[in-house]
């Protein structure tokens, strides 16, 4: 899995493309998720648009840095789950957990200023 | 019988993993799944696959997780995952989606083979050990069109 | 040993042939090969399964053909295609590139075998028929990124 | 594979796409180019462009339908073979059975008037 950083204002924006599977995606993403909050960023938003699928270790990764960030005061937020991405995250029900927005600047706004 | 069996072995080491879901994903569309059904049944396996290691072996690579796999072209296909850990009753795994558990990293995975397969079977195996049984139909519409349609 | 290995068992049947060719070049792309490299490594084991379901087997679905794959990631494939036929001799097969032969039907698939692999092999099995053994190395470049690029 | 005819003058153009492979591309093959022969059409180009790949059968396929043509007093000719049957075709020394043609027009035009 590819991931990379861009910020819109205050809002850390991820984008993740590949698949989050064991041993691969998951420690990406962990990784970038770190490196976010060790620098401080508080406002985190994982653009899923382009993960084709996860396992039940990168949707586990994906519910650890949700933790995480809150544990230091931070949010993790959700745009844009494709197909299969979208299907798991209501069949574990997580969409309940993770705020997530279909549209870029609604995400980005709704961290607030 | 004019079936295919395909058996994989693996050292249970995590990496091997995409190669379970490979194999299970491109024979499922060789024998006519289409493409998301085929996935389907690959990250079934995968789930299966990666408990096998982590869960049964402890990522021990000196032990192997075998894979069994068997299909007649137009047919559904059974996936069996064999592992020679210490076996689990399924019936005591916590259920993920509960309110209580949906922050934990991880119990998600009978879960998600349970949503991917038509079927799933867990069964201890005489000589020790578990064996997941994974079977997926052949969709409707797939079965109908398997055989003109081939490019 | 920390390898993976994958055994397919097929009718005689020529709709199998693709299966093994799927699951050939799955397995070497899951396994760190380029994709033409994956591609030529079916080639190989598409056409000795084809020898062995039409020559070894006259097609009779009742006998089977197996195909063992042996593998790890990031070094070469080792493919073995085995049938319980009469068996020949490859020295015997004429040239398919001569002038005289060139407009024959048949009489190819040697010729494709030792092009798309490194090494290829013909063995009389103890027990009877033929073991065509197809080697492929990892491509250099592949081997040296295929640890650092898996997405 | 599929196969749909096409005529230029009196030039008939088969566009293959797919693999010529045994059981089922070759079997494509073979049909097509039979009904053009039956049809009395003697002037034939396959055009080879999105043919992926071929294996022994498909190849053996080829030079079957040149035969065949030749008996009939017809020609079989090829158009634009791409990375692996260009490949295939110079292993199996079949470049020089086949006249191969880059460019359609210039294909066309060789069967003459
Ligand atoms: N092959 C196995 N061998 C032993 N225990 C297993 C096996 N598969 C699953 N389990 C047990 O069942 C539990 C639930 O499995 P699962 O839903 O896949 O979640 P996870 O693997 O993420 O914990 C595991 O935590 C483990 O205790
Ligand atoms: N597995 C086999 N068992 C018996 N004979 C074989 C086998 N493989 C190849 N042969 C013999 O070798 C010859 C050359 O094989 P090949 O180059 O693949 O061409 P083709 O299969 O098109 O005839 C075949 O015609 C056949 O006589």
């Amino acid at each position: 899995m590819k991931a990379s950083v861009r910020s819109v204002n205050d809002v850390w924006i991820v984008d993740l493309q590949g698949r989050i599977t064991i041993g691969q995606g998951d420690v990406v993403l962990r990784e970038k998720v770190q490196d976010l909050l060790q620098m401080g960023c508080k406002k985190i938003l994982l653009n899923l648009e382009k993960v084709s699928y996860m396992d039940s270790a990168g949707i586990g990764e994906l519910v650890a840095c949700y933790k995480r960030a809150k544990e230091r005061g931070g949010t993790v937020k959700l745009l844009n789950p494709s197909g299969k991405v979208y299907d798991l995250l209501q069949l574990t029900k997580l969409e309940e957990v993770f705020e997530t927005y279909r549209k870029e600047d609604e995400a980005v706004a709704s961290f607030g200023g | 019988m004019t079936e295919a069996t395909i058996e994989l072995v693996i050292p249970s080491e995590v990496r091997y993993v995409d190669l379970v879901h490979g194999i299970a994903q491109c024979a499922a569309q060789t024998l006519g799944f289409e493409e998301d059904a085929a996935l389907d049944l690959a990250l079934a396996a995968r789930e299966a696959t990666i408990n096998a290691i982590v869960h049964g072996h402890r990522r021990d690579p000196a032990r192997k997780v075998q894979v069994r796999l068997r299909a007649a072209p137009g047919n559904g296909i059974r996936i069996e995952v064999c592992d020679e850990g210490p076996g689990f009753d399924p019936e005591r795994a916590p259920d993920p989606r509960a309110r209580e558990n949906r922050l934990r990293d991880s119990g998600r995975g009978l879960l998600l083979m349970r949503a991917f397969v038509d079927e799933v079977r867990f069964e201890r195996r005489r000589e020790g050990g578990m064996r997941v049984v994974l079977l997926k139909k052949m969709p409707g519409r797939a079965a109908a069109r398997k055989t003109e349609e081939k490019e």
